[in-house]
């Protein structure tokens, strides 16, 4: 039985140093052993070969960000799930209720964005549908 | 005992270079990288402090939700531009003096207000196992004294959401 | 089973922090980059939540600090939206070419 | 157990909140489903909302007492500041009608953060705990960022919304490290436990608290627009959309005053003598910058945001004098402020046209010829905002500077009527236009009234003669509130 | 018949509201008659008032009339409630009645002015306002009166607002007055929180009883009310103001800017006047300022070539007059002389606005001439004014009430002197005056006579101002009881001096200043040739006198307040600077505050 936090989660920080250790190592050596070109084609952005076209701003879509929107949302909901989790036993009825109250709250935020066409990927929102 | 001096060595130097490295990258995306490695060395020493819940938090909201929207927008905007300008002002000299005196006064202040902490005995000592974890005491307080705050949270989160399309979607015409 | 690291150093640490986001904040050009330096500060306040809380053996901080983050990534959604506006309407993020309201 | 948490009692006293909410929510999800046609459905609705959560409010305050296990605290004060808020946001809804018609916005997403913003300052007043004051605020000001840059495609707007956004988290970040103080040196942060703690035996060193408060000041400041946390205010009210700087002239304004009363007069009551240079030192250069500031000032929106800096000065005498009459004053003060303030934004919002092209003070020229009821009620709130007799201006000027004088702040009274009477200069240069030159190209464009706008304008005007003539009633309530306070 | 006292202020005011709301869509005969009337009923009903008062005085010489309670807060309850003294009775008869007078010759005097019914709304406001800061009982309605005339006066200043100098003279009257009332804001809440009551009469009680003479709190209360008073009364060094006012429309400068508001300092300070009597110091100083005002004033209204700017110069000398009074503790003498010199002022303004529109709005005395023939009334009326301006002996009630002030200057020889000098001084441009417009050859054609209903106030006005003297002796027991002390009768010597310096300003005035060549007329000649009279003259007086002239008129103190408008406008653009628009300079300022503020904190 471990007594401190410390060494209860000694094997995680292990675990996490390996890793980033790991990750860091490679970049360092690919740095080091690597050979450093720097000019515009190699700047430029990489398109499956073909030579980007226009400005990069024209590629511009929101939706990417709703999307990653909607992925905050739901991460929340989920962090709040967790100690629901913990306490649901205790609590019942009381918990669900409470819990019940969030997730409509945090659905009728995923509704309406949903409706505003945030996941409509068909190339036309819905605003402009409806027009 | 040592292994936690060496620990919190180690995150301080996390958090303080991934610090230094975010306010002062040319780049937004290695500002952004640098900022995780800051949040991680945070989530380190909440992990010290016997918080790990907020341990987790910080790794799945901070670092997974918040940082990935802002490394979305990076690329969303046009990233070239962006790395091509001056990322310092010329006053950068009296920020910075500014912000020395800042942080002295901040940290003269602490370390003569450091026996101010010790009247410790106000709250419930965390009687819990630590095997188990603060995580279920703190859900327990959670989903009671700060049922409200909860419930506003998901409010809070709708303003969010609605500010988000308002501000991003397209024009209706 | 306190740990050995002095509270006080958990609070400078918090406190420099805290300066750094300042300092970002006041010379960094860069709009997005203004905005992480505030989401260091906020870390910095969280850490002395936390520190606090470890304290005081209250889970009162921790809630705290748990709500700052839920408010940060609610923020962040808002703000990052906003400034993503800006981008569209003016094609720049150099904070000081924001200037277009003042005397 | 769970019950102590939820009971009956609890809902009732947060009813306004949740009657926002629920219809903020039903506006959002009503949106995408209806027409827009039915654009001003949605004003009715939010109207029909608002005054729901009034309705809410008296019945919350006639069930009052601490709700949430002590998060909230339902007393006359909260109350008095909760009905100020929320008409407040009815009075920014009169003349949204138009405006946003005019400058062809949606309606649907404009009036549900509305919503939401009133529930977060209706959250704030009644916080009786700091985790409650702060996401009150952040509900209150994120909504209030997306409506500073509600007009996503005007420039001016973005600009405005991202300075009042990057500003606003600077100093929230400023507040949550003095809430973080605060918690460290005292162990608690409800406001009721902090001065417990703060005037019991082994109370922290006031270097430490002092600290703490004067960085919470930091944020607070910057919400009520205090010096020298106030350079956001002109750019963001010119930027907005003219209904919403009349809106955060009032609504955050008052609540993020409330919070400020409620925390220096409850909470750091102890170390009142700590804190009491701060404010009388910001009060001091709020009046001055923002009356000397409005002088020479050509764009009345910009205008009317160093005023209300200025008034954010009258407002911190109140508080400097640390005093039941100061908060009672301050109380009466916002009150006549919101209607006056508000009123003068709606005339300013109907005259600009499409676009928001003439904010200019000599825009008004003429105003008096071509429209007389809208200069007519324009004049009323000029000169309550000097703070002529027989307006509400008038008796929160007058109260502000008696608490002070009973507190002996000699000096900051007297240097507060100096600031008064450079105050008359500005404003009357607006009376002078109107009345005494031929109509201009903003005048002799300006539509005709529309009822909604008609009603924005004769409310808080009768508001303001009302608070002048008889201040009776709301004095008597404000006093007795500041009372239950402690 | 007292309970009517509501009325007074109630009847313009609701007049004025009328006429500002839909007074555009009213044709002329309404406005003018709704106007007119209005005053009409104040007037009567302050003269029933009178009536009912003086024939069965209330209990204590005075009535309350108690309209509805402001604000009742902790012990305090200023109500709406209208004080009725002989103090405030005389103030409220000459205004209604003068006011009346003035309304009905703007009738016919703003006939041809597009302005019509604004005009009309902000004389009746003014009337409001004026008759309210005269009958208020509490502090709180005599700063309510007080700002509404300073407003009313602002507004009537810049009436003609398309000659943007008409506009700037408003502006410079407010900032100039508010220089005052902001000294007796600040006064009045000193008075308000050291003894607790709003209400003056318990307030003169509580300070006879709680301060002694010549205590420090007195003293600066009478200094900072003395402030407010000559602000609003054009006395030195505020007395800038006044001559630029004279933009406005000559009914206005009658009404206003010489009988009624101009004199609200005196009021105040009548109102006030025991606090003065226990800081004597301060009553010395008002004493000075008087004698100071009239003499600089004098000099300055003999060398003007508008008319109605010597006759500004003329009024700030005259209330000069009235604070030599006041500051002697003649308190009635100051009143009765503001009585008096409402009418004669009056009829001077209303005169001098029958020339000015006779002679296509020519304000250039030196461009008149002869009009004695041409505009009869005119003259009539001038030289009724401007006898009992000057103070004919015996026959005009200004000699009457101005002896009044003499005699009790007799105890200190320097005012007695400053004072008789005034008298010669007055007689000097009075007649100069006079002389210039009404005699000599004709240089403008005159186009217009006056009607009716600018003929009619006019007489009456000369009337009074020639036989308003005699009510002295009914006057004076009537006042006594209100201050307490009884003045002096008039002395045989101050009363010849004052005809000696009259008559000798008189005869000065045809010899000297008739024309632009003196040297002309023969007796000038002989003196010149003979005595050298000339040469006297010119070292001991011409030269002395325009060098008082030049100074005032180079405006020293006027560039005192060019100089404060400066300073506000230098802050301002340092001011403006910090709002450059970049948003870092914002953040640095936050973030400097929160380094001052926390500094302050842990270094405190």
């Amino acid at each position: 039985m471990p007594t401190s936090y410390t060494e209860l989660y000694f094997p995680v920080l292990v675990q996490a140093l390996i890793a980033m250790g790991l990750a860091g190592g490679l970049l360092t050596a690919s740095y080091i052993l690597g050979k450093r070109v720097r000019n515009r084609v190699k700047d430029m952005p990489y398109e499956s070969g073909i030579v980007p076209t226009g400005d990069a701003r024209q590629r511009f879509s929101v939706k990417f960000y709703l999307v990653a929107m909607l992925f905050i949302l739901f991460d929340i909901e989920a962090i709040f799930l967790y100690p629901w989790v913990v306490v649901y036993r205790e609590l019942k009825m009381f918990a669900f209720v409470e819990m019940l109250v969030f997730v409509i709250l945090i659905l009728s935020g995923f509704f309406y964005m949903w409706k505003k066409g945030a996941l409509d990927w068909s190339g036309t929102d819905l605003s402009r549908r409806r027009r | 005992m040592l292994i936690d001096t060496v620990l919190f060595y180690i995150f301080a130097a996390l958090v303080l270079g991934g610090g230094i490295l975010t306010i002062t990258r040319r780049n937004a995306v290695h500002s952004a990288m640098w900022l995780i490695v800051s949040l991680l060395g945070v989530a380190g020493l909440y992990l010290q402090q016997q918080a790990e819940f907020l341990f987790a938090v910080q790794i799945v909201l901070y670092v997974g939700g918040i940082m990935v929207l802002f490394l979305f927008v990076i690329m969303l905007v046009n990233l070239d531009q962006a790395a091509r300008e001056r990322q310092f002002n010329r006053h950068w000299f009296v920020a910075l003096v500014a912000v020395a005196a800042v942080g002295a006064e901040i940290g003269y202040f602490i370390y003569r207000g450091r026996t101010g902490f010790h009247i410790a005995e106000l709250g419930a000592p965390i009687a819990a196992p630590h095997a188990l974890g603060n995580t279920e005491m703190l859900a327990d307080t959670l989903f009671s004294e700060y049922l409200l705050p909860f419930e506003i949270a998901s409010l809070l989160l709708l303003v969010a959401v609605v500010g988000a399309v308002v501000m991003a979607k397209k024009r209706i015409q | 089973m306190m740990s050995a690291v002095p509270v006080y150093w958990f609070l400078m640490l918090s406190a420099v922090l805290f300066a750094l986001g300042v300092a970002g904040f006041l010379f960094r050009r860069n709009i997005i980059t203004v905005f992480m330096s505030i989401e260091l500060m906020l870390n910095a306040v969280n850490l002395s939540f936390v520190t606090f809380s470890y304290q005081l053996k209250q889970v009162n901080g921790h809630l705290f600090t748990f709500f700052v983050m839920v408010v940060a990534a609610a923020e962040a959604a808002v703000g990052l939206a906003i400034i993503l506006t800006v981008f569209k309407n003016r094609s720049t993020l150099n904070i000081d070419e924001v200037n277009s309201l003042k005397n | 157990m769970p019950g102590n948490f939820a009971t009956a009692s609890d809902v009732i006293r947060f009813l306004p909140e949740i009657i926002l909410a629920v219809m903020g929510t039903l506006l959002m999800i009503l949106d995408p489903l209806l027409h827009r046609r039915s654009s001003n459905a949605f004003g009715h609705l939010s109207i029909l909302a608002l005054a729901g959560a009034l309705g809410g409010a008296i019945y919350a305050y006639l069930n009052g007492g601490p709700a949430f296990g002590g998060m909230l605290m339902v007393d006359g004060f909260a109350t008095f500041f909760g009905v100020l808020v929320i008409v407040a946001g009815i009075l920014t809804i009169l003349p949204s009608y138009r405006f946003l018609a005019r400058q062809g916005a949606e309606t649907s997403e404009y009036h549900a953060l509305l919503l939401f913003s009133v529930a977060g300052q209706c959250l704030m007043v009644a916080a009786n705990d700091l985790i409650m004051v702060f996401i009150g605020l952040e509900i209150s000001s994120i909504s209030s960022y997306i409506l500073a840059g509600y007009l996503r495609e005007d420039k001016r707007a973005n600009e405005a919304s991202l300075k009042y956004f990057l500003l606003g988290s600077f100093a929230t970040a400023f507040f949550l490290y003095g809430v973080a103080l605060i918690y460290g040196s005292t162990g608690t942060i409800n406001l009721a436990g902090v001065n417990v703690v703060l005037s019991g035996p082994g109370a922290p060193s006031l270097v430490f608290v002092g600290v703490a408060a004067a960085l919470m000041f930091v944020g607070l400041g910057f919400k009520v627009s205090a010096a020298p946390f106030q350079v956001w205010t002109p750019d963001v009210y010119q930027g907005a959309p003219t209904p919403i700087s009349a809106f955060l002239s009032a609504g955050p304004k008052a609540a993020a005053f409330a919070v400020f009363l409620r925390i220096f007069t409850t909470a750091f009551a102890p170390i009142g003598h700590g804190w009491e240079p701060l404010v009388w030192a910001s009060a001091l250069l709020s009046m001055t910058i923002g009356n000397f500031a409005a002088l020479q000032q050509s764009n009345i929106k910009r205008m009317l945001a160093y005023s209300s800096i200025a008034h954010a000065g009258y407002v911190l005498v109140a508080l400097t004098a640390r005093s039941e009459v100061g908060t009672a004053a301050a109380m009466f003060y916002l009150a006549a402020y919101a209607f006056m303030n508000i009123g003068a934004f709606a005339v300013v919002s109907h005259l600009s046209g499409k676009g928001e092209r003439y904010q200019n003070i000599e825009d008004f020229s003429g105003l008096a010829q071509k429209q007389p009821l809208a200069a007519a009620m324009f004049s009323i709130f000029l000169l309550s905002l000097i703070g002529v007799p027989l307006t509400g201006g008038f008796f929160g000027k007058f109260y502000i500077f008696k608490a002070a004088l009973e507190s002996h702040l000699v000096w900051l009274t007297v240097l507060g009527l100096l600031n008064s009477a450079v105050a008359a200069y500005y404003y009357l240069r607006i009376l002078v236009m109107m009345y005494m030159r031929e109509p201009a190209e903003a005048t002799e464009a300006v539509e005709p009234l529309s009822p909604g706008l008609r009603l924005a304008l004769i409310v808080p005007a009768i508001g303001t003669l009302f608070l002048g003539i008889f201040p009776n009633w709301v004095l008597d309530f404000a006093g007795k509130s500041s009372v239950l306070l402690k | 018949m007292l309970d009517l006292l509501w009325l007074i202020p109630a009847a313009p005011f609701a007049s004025a509201a009328v006429l500002l709301l839909v007074g555009r869509r009213m044709p002329r005969k309404v406005v003018a008659t709704l106007g007119v009337v209005s005053i009409a009923v104040s007037a009567i009903v302050s003269g029933l008032v009178a009536i009912a008062f003086i024939g069965s005085p209330p209990p204590g010489n005075a009535y309350d009339q108690h309209l509805w309670t402001w604000i009742a807060v902790g012990g305090f309850h200023p109500g709406i409630a209208l004080y009725l003294d002989p103090l405030s009775l005389i103030m409220t008869l000459v205004v209604t009645f003068v006011s009346f007078l003035i309304h009905l010759y703007s009738t016919e005097f703003m006939a041809g002015d597009e302005g019509y019914a604004r005009f009309f709304a902000y004389m009746n406001l003014f009337v409001a306002s004026m008759v309210m800061l005269v009958l208020g009982d509490n502090l709180l309605l005599l700063y309510l009166g007080w700002e509404g005339v300073g407003l009313c006066s602002y507004l009537l200043i810049g009436f003609w607002y398309r000659d943007p100098a008409n506009g700037r003279a408003g502006q410079k009257a407010f900032i100039v007055t508010r220089v005052g009332d902001t000294s007796m804001a600040i006064g009045l809440f000193l008075l308000f929180h050291m003894l607790g009551t709003l209400n003056i009469q318990e307030l003169m009680a509580r300070a006879r009883a709680d301060w002694p003479v010549g205590s420090g709190l007195a003293i600066a209360a009478a200094a900072l009310l003395l402030g407010g008073a000559v602000g609003k009364s054009a006395q030195l060094p505020l007395q800038t103001w006044l001559p630029d006012a004279m933009a406005g429309p000559t009914p206005t400068s009658a009404l206003i800017h010489a009988a009624t508001m101009v004199t609200a300092g005196v009021y105040l300070i009548a109102r006030t006047h025991v606090l003065y009597e226990i800081a004597p110091a301060v009553q010395l100083a008002v004493a000075i300022i008087g004698a100071a005002t009239l003499l600089l004033a004098g000099f300055s209204a003999l060398v003007q070539t508008d008319i109605k700017r010597v006759l500004a110069y003329s009024t700030i000398s005259q209330i000069g007059y009235m604070f030599l009074a006041l500051g002697l503790g003649a308190w009635s003498a100051a009143i009765f002389h503001f009585m008096t010199h409402a009418f004669f002022k009056a009829l001077l303004f209303l005169a001098a606005g029958i020339v000015i529109e006779a002679l296509h709005q020519e304000h250039n005395i030196f461009h008149m001439g002869g009009l004695r023939r041409e505009l009869p009334v005119a003259f009539w009326a001038f030289l009724a004014g401007g006898c009992a301006l000057a103070g004919l002996p015996l026959v005009t009630a200004g000699s009457y009430s101005k002896d009044w002030i003499i005699a009790s200057a007799s105890p200190s020889p320097a005012l007695w002197a400053a004072a008789i000098a005034g008298v010669l001084l007055t007689s000097l441009y009075t007649f100069r005056l006079i002389f210039l417009v009404f005699f000599g050859t004709a240089r403008t054609p005159v186009s217009k006579q006056p009607g009716v209903a600018e003929q009619i106030p006019v007489w009456v006005l000369a009337v009074l101002s020639i036989v308003g003297g005699s009510e002295r002796p009914a006057y004076r027991p009537f006042m006594a009881h209100l201050f307490g002390a009884t003045p002096k009768p008039p002395e045989a010597l101050s009363t010849i001096a004052a005809a000696a310096a009259f008559f000798t300003g008189l005869v000065c005035a045809w010899y000297f200043l008739r024309g632009d060549a003196p040297a002309t007329n023969p007796l000038a000649r002989f003196w010149y040739a003979g005595w050298g009279f000339d040469w006297l003259y010119g070292r001991i007086f011409v030269r002395p006198v325009e060098w008082a002239a030049r100074v005032n008129h180079n405006d020293v103190i006027d560039s005192m307040y060019d100089g404060l408008a400066t300073l506000a406008r230098f802050v301002w653009r340092g001011l403006a600077l910090t709002e450059n628009g970049k948003l870092r300079w914002y953040a640095a300022a936050i973030a400097g505050g929160t380094l001052i503020f926390v500094a302050l904190v842990i270094f405190l």
